[in-house]
């Protein structure tokens, strides 16, 4: 209802701005002083805490010149029954602001200011206004529809798979290796290293790194193989030894873990690395493990761990850093093979019927960009109607604001 | 009670948090938390610390081998703690800046940790020549990609490339190497790096929702 | 020790002392003493020679510079992060006599309470010193990675997904050729239309068996197999590109050192 | 690593390299000579012997040595250290996404604000530190006003350093530019994209003072600056995370100002995307992106210089592939199938 009578003002105003507007206002420029903006108006902005207020005015007549005549606007808001303020400096030509620093108890009344060397023009006052909040942000409902789409193909073949359904799940290479390189470790008698990559548990990639943790050290429990552990995070040491911890209660050995197989080095990227290396030549690992994200020391480590002879097997989803994986180790986890892998090597049907949901989402994709980048060309090339409306519906689900 | 609560934890905080994006109200909760988090994480360094601590005085203590080391990396790490937690040498005193140029902090920064990190990084150097100098051999077709794809770009970035090609009259310039690497990077590799990127976006959901529901949570350690 | 190792470090010791005597008295500046300055260019330039004698062998001086590393950086980052999280975040939002000791300025706001929630969960976490209840610890580790979980799955579903799809779907021929006009004047030229509308192709079919790569619950056989072929093949390329690329790089980190250890140090160069 | 016959040779060269080092840098210090610049025509010499002695090791692959990774650290060692004292130019093409990112900086009026980030710290200064000289030489000749500000708590200090180096040049000391009102630093603030979300609303939210504890109103530059609405460009110099991909995906995409970025050469392929997509105007990517900026600025300095140790071990480093490769065919691939024949 307020909004309407907003609008309601704002037209009225504009009507008397444009009608008030003398016609000597030519004759006025010769003076060198300069047109005002016009159509000032002022809107909730839409979809937020209520915080936001839209303007949008028609630049004053003197900026269409060219050169233009104005150096700039100012925008000034004045709360109603307090004092007015500029808020903001525009450069020429702008015609739109938006004032994201209001409050939702207070009502506001707005001005735009032209500013020229010969003088300053003010314009009529826009409506009083009070941003409103909303409760759903209804631009983020394509987000939502695909989350929802997503989740749902997840959890559904998670569901079929844990009713028995039987799933597919294509070799992933290096999965395949871990046991081996394991075995190897313990035939030589030397110890295992694992680095969960340089960052905190607030990337999902170390988390990621974690779970096939619990399955690596599960192992290295049955084979009473030794495992080291350096990390560069006081939290991921946390969870590392409660994983490890809970894999040799669950191999029957809970007297064989000790607290040192997992240590902590400095947060510092290279001084961690300095340290891994030292580590790697002097203890000799026979295999490393690099899981997680990683940075510039990928290679570093890489080939300080070629260099001593281990065999490597790595993954990450940090797109910089796979190359160098791929490149000097003699197994790598390309990208979402790393969130695959915890999923494929725990075995469980449940786990695995989510790689499935994901191959869904991966369709999806497929069918979208080939029905999007058809109706794109199409549309295009042959100006047809259809098929641009198509495009543009596909770009509007899938753009993301 | 040890295996629920922690569950209920994880599922509340995850759902909260994505629910959040669709309610402006709650729109910057998700930015909070991320300040809760670093919070925790400050208490964490008690234990990495400690952690820390414990080994090298262990090892100092029982003379293991190397421990003279042991005791730089302490001195080094007392040192800096006292010069950072204090603002030694601040002329801002405590609430100085700590990056101020004159302060302890600052001096230990820039003459031994920035040498150090930087030249620990500049190895790189030496190891991406030695790994291009072992890995790039056309052992099988995708290595003889990969050596491929390597190749024109490691020459398209030297004056070597340049000269090499620069005789192709300019309607065929795509086939000068400079060209061809730069096609390269803009062409065929961006395509890889969506592909993979797309993937990633799809692990890091279905991984966040294995999470959110309680089937991943290897984490948390014995469920007992 | 062997004998050797003594006149080694004994060299060193020297080289060090000469170093320093010259670094000082060619000092000029104000931030420090000339003597702490001769000292700490010395010192720098020592460390950044001990580094980089790891790539020959491990050594003492790698073994020194690797420990004073650790120590020194692991210090650094705890001071850092007490001075911004703690003191920047969270003392100006529950303390206003902490507030003041600091020199922060009190945020009084609303919620402000909140912020003692991951105070608590951090002192659950410190419990874990305990035996006795050290599993409450692992109620922060469920809201850490409760907080991951929701913040990544919207984050990357965003910009990795969606983001990569929407600027995926874009015309294959350059807007107004309808085929004809373009297949009469095919050139090679890296900046000509026929070159802009290869790569739209080499992206979009590149993208397309790069996905098809990653199917799991898929065998990878006929037509399938043969996309998913394709799709290494576009992994490969982006590989071999992306470490060529980087190969740059690199090189120049170590210039950069060689420069300081040149220039700032040995004054060879100008 | 590899133990060869050591020990025997080892002390006696380490006693050399080290007799050698002090004598020169004694030499140097009394200023017995000036700097060591090697003529023209001795650096082709010296480049030609390093190229011979390649030759050598190839032939020495084909006689079944092949070299080992020492070997090859020694080479790039050697192709970093010499042409630092050469006299040589180089010839430097100007790529398409550095004069994007020119154009850009062209069409900005005088007094133009600019919002200038430092995402990095001296690691990756080597790469970045000539991009940050060039563009504050190049604003302040433009008369831009620059607001600095990083997300690395190292950043500004970066920042700091290029500035203190500009301002030094008798070019700009006459330009008598002042702190606070021609250009700003803002400082370091810890949260990383959030920080940029936050400075969506109000810059002063997140940087109620500058570096030096300056309360943000009282800086003339900054003072009618609200938020990225009051930004005319944008420039974001970063070596990582939180760098380039989070300005565009939290900055640019939600308050659409914009942005050129200068990065490290590993992180540049990653953005593509981006450039491709509009997102990001132009990019400077690594030393060779470095060096065009100074190329098409027109200010000559450490980026060009650098470029040719650049070239020259790149260019070692693709003849010890080829060598590799050679090997490898002479030598391994027989085997392999040999082996097969066996099996």
């Amino acid at each position: 209802m307020l909004f309407r009578v907003a609008i309601a003002f704002a037209c009225l105003f504009i009507i008397a701005g444009v009608a008030g507007q003398p016609a000597g206002d030519t004759a006025l420029a010769v003076q060198q002083t300069i047109a005002p903006v016009t159509s000032l108006i002022a809107t909730n902005h839409e979809y937020d805490n209520g915080t936001g207020i839209d303007l949008i005015w028609v630049p004053s007549i003197d900026d269409r010149l060219a050169p233009s005549r104005v150096t700039g606007y100012e925008v000034w808001r004045s709360v109603v029954g307090g004092s007015g303020s500029r808020i903001a400096e525009l450069p020429a030509g702008a015609n739109k602001f938006t004032d994201e620093q209001c409050s939702r108890e207070s009502t506001y009344v707005y001005s735009v200011v032209a500013i020229s060397v010969a003088g300053n023009a003010v314009s009529i006052s826009t409506a009083p206004i009070q941003p409103a909040r909303e409760w759903i942000n209804l631009h983020r409902l394509n987000l939502l529809a695909i989350a929802f789409l997503v989740s749902a193909a997840v959890i559904y073949f998670i569901q079929s798979a844990r009713s028995g359904k039987k799933l597919f799940v294509r070799k992933i290479a290096g999965l395949d290796a871990v046991d081996d390189a394991i075995g190897r470790a313990t035939e030589m008698g030397r110890p295992i290293l694992f680095i969960p990559g340089i960052q905190d548990m607030d990337d999902v990639q170390t988390i990621a790194a974690i779970t096939i943790l619990g399955r690596v050290s599960r192992v290295v429990a049955d084979y009473d193989t030794k495992i080291k552990m350096p990390v560069s995070r006081s939290l991921v040491m946390t969870a590392a030894r409660e994983t490890i911890k809970a894999s040799y209660m669950a191999a029957g050995r809970p007297d064989a873990y000790n607290d040192d197989m997992v240590s902590y080095v400095t947060d510092e990227q290279f001084g961690y690395v300095a340290a891994v290396d030292g580590i790697m030549v002097r203890e000799k690992p026979a295999t490393c493990f690099y899981l997680g994200a990683f940075f510039a020391e990928s290679l570093i480590l890489a080939e300080t761990g070629n260099s001593v002879g281990a065999i490597q097997i790595a993954g990450t989803a940090m797109p910089a850093q796979i190359p160098f994986f791929v490149a000097a180790c003699d197994f790598a986890l390309i990208g979402e093979e790393l969130f695959a892998a915890s999923a494929y090597l725990s075995n469980e049907p449940k786990q695995l019927g989510s790689l499935k949901g994901q191959d869904v989402g991966k369709a999806v994709a497929l069918v979208v960009i080939v029905v999007g980048t058809m109706a794109a060309t199409i549309g295009s090339a042959w100006d047809v109607t259809f098929m641009n409306q198509l495009w543009s519906a596909l770009k509007v689900v899938f753009q993301t604001n | 009670m040890k295996r629920e609560v922690p569950l209920f934890i994880t599922f509340f905080v995850g759902t909260l948090l994505i629910a959040s994006v669709f309610i402006p109200p709650a729109e910057s909760w998700g930015e909070n938390f991320s300040v809760y988090f670093d919070i925790i994480a400050v208490f964490a360094f008690f234990l990495g610390g400690g952690n820390l601590l414990r080994i090298h005085l262990q090892k100092v203590a029982s003379k293991r081998p190397d421990w003279g080391y042991s005791i730089v990396t302490l001195v080094a790490f007392l040192v800096m703690l006292a010069a950072g937690l204090f603002k030694l040498g601040n002329p801002g005193g405590i609430s100085g800046n700590l990056t101020t140029a004159q302060s302890w902090f600052q001096i230990l920064f820039q003459n031994i940790m920035s040498p150090l990190g930087s030249t620990m990084y500049a190895l790189l150097a030496f190891f991406v020549a030695s790994a291009s100098y072992r890995a790039f051999r056309a052992k099988n077709r995708d290595a003889t990609i990969l050596l491929v794809a390597a190749f024109i770009i490691l020459l398209g970035r030297t004056p070597f490339g340049t000269m090499l090609t620069s005789w192709i009259p300019p309607q065929y310039d795509l086939l000068q190497v400079p060209n061809l690497a730069i096609w390269i990077m803009s062409g065929p590799n961006l395509a890889g790096q969506r592909a993979i990127m797309i993937g990633i976006g799809l692990g890091i959901v279905s991984m966040s929702l294995r999470i959110l529901l309680g089937i991943e949570r290897t984490y948390l350690g014995d469920d007992r | 020790m062997k004998r050797s190792t003594y006149i080694v470090m004994a060299v060193m010791a020297l080289l060090f002392a000469v170093s320093w005597y010259f670094k000082a008295a060619t000092y000029h500046g104000n931030v420090m003493s000339p003597l702490v300055a001769g000292f700490m260019i010395t010192l720098a330039a020592f460390l950044t020679l001990a580094i980089i004698s790891f790539v020959y062998q491990d050594n003492p001086f790698y073994k020194f510079a690797e420990h004073l590393f650790v120590g020194i950086s692991a210090a650094f980052w705890m001071c850092q992060s007490f001075w911004s999280t703690i003191v920047g975040n969270l003392i100006p939002r529950i303390s206003t006599g902490l507030s003041k000791y600091f020199g922060q300025p009190y945020r009084d706001e609303p919620w402000n309470f909140v912020y003692w929630l991951p105070v608590i969960l951090g002192i659950l976490l410190l419990l874990r010193l305990s035996s006795k209840i050290g599993w409450v610890s692992r109620w922060a580790l469920a809201f850490i990675v409760g907080t991951t979980a929701g913040l990544s799955f919207i984050r990357y579903l965003r910009s990795d997904f969606m983001e990569q799809i929407s600027s995926t779907m874009v015309p294959l021929l350059a807007a107004g050729n309808s085929g004809e006009s373009l297949l009469s004047n095919i050139t090679l030229s890296a900046t000509g239309p026929f070159v802009a509308m290869l790569t739209n192709w080499v992206i979009f079919l590149g993208v397309i068996c790069g996905i098809v790569y990653f199917f799991f619950s898929k065998e990878h056989t006929g037509l399938f197999g043969r996309a998913s072929r394709v799709g290494i093949w576009i992994l490969m390329i982006t590989f071999g590109a992306a470490f060529g690329y980087t190969v740059m790089g690199r090189i120049t980190l170590l210039v950069g050192r060689l420069t300081f250890l040149y220039k700032d140090w040995l004054g060879l160069i100008s | 690593m590899e133990h060869g016959a050591k020990s025997r040779y080892e002390i006696p060269v380490l006693i050399a390299v080290v007799t050698l080092t002090l004598v020169i840098y004694v030499a140097r210090h009394a200023e017995w000579f000036g700097y060591l610049q090697l003529s023209a025509g001795l650096s082709l010499i010296l480049m030609l012997l390093v190229a011979g002695s390649l030759i050598w090791i190839l032939i020495r692959t084909l006689d079944g040595n092949p070299a080992g990774r020492r070997m090859v650290f020694l080479y790039v060692a050697v192709a970093v250290v010499l042409p630092l004292s050469m006299q040589l130019t180089q010839k430097i093409e100007v790529t398409p996404e550095v004069n994007q990112l020119y154009r850009g900086l062209q069409a900005l009026p005088h007094g133009a604000k600019v919002l200038a980030t430092f995402d990095y710290d001296p690691g990756s200064a080597a790469e970045l530190q000539p991009m940050a000289e060039t563009f504050f030489k190049y604003a302040f000749d433009r008369g831009f006003k620059v607001i600095i500000m990083g997300l690395w708590p190292q950043g500004p200090a970066q920042a700091n350093m290029a500035l203190t180096k500009v301002l030094s040049e008798e070019r700009y000391k006459v330009k008598s530019l002042r702190y606070g009102v021609d250009y700003v630093n803002l400082g370091f603030q810890s949260g990383n994209e959030f920080v940029i979300q936050r400075m969506g609303g109000e810059f002063k939210s997140m940087f109620p003072t500058d570096y030096n504890g300056t309360p943000y109103d009282s800086l003339p530059i900054i003072r009618n600056v609200k938020n990225f609405s009051n930004i005319d460009y944008s420039f974001n110099l970063s070596a990582g995370y939180p760098g380039t991909k989070e300005w565009v995906l939290v900055g640019v995409d939600q308050f659409g100002f914009k942005m050129g970025a200068g990065n490290t050469a590993v992180q540049t392929t990653g953005m593509y995307p981006y450039l491709r997509s509009g997102q990001l105007i132009g990019i400077l990517g690594g030393m060779s992106g470095a060096a065009e900026f100074e190329e098409i600025t027109k200010y000559r300095g450490k980026g060009t210089k650098f470029m040719l140790s650049q070239s020259f071990s790149h260019v070692v480093v693709v003849v010890f592939i080829i060598i590799g490769n050679v090997a490898y065919i002479m030598f391994e691939r027989g085997r392999a199938t040999e082996k097969k024949k066996k099996a």
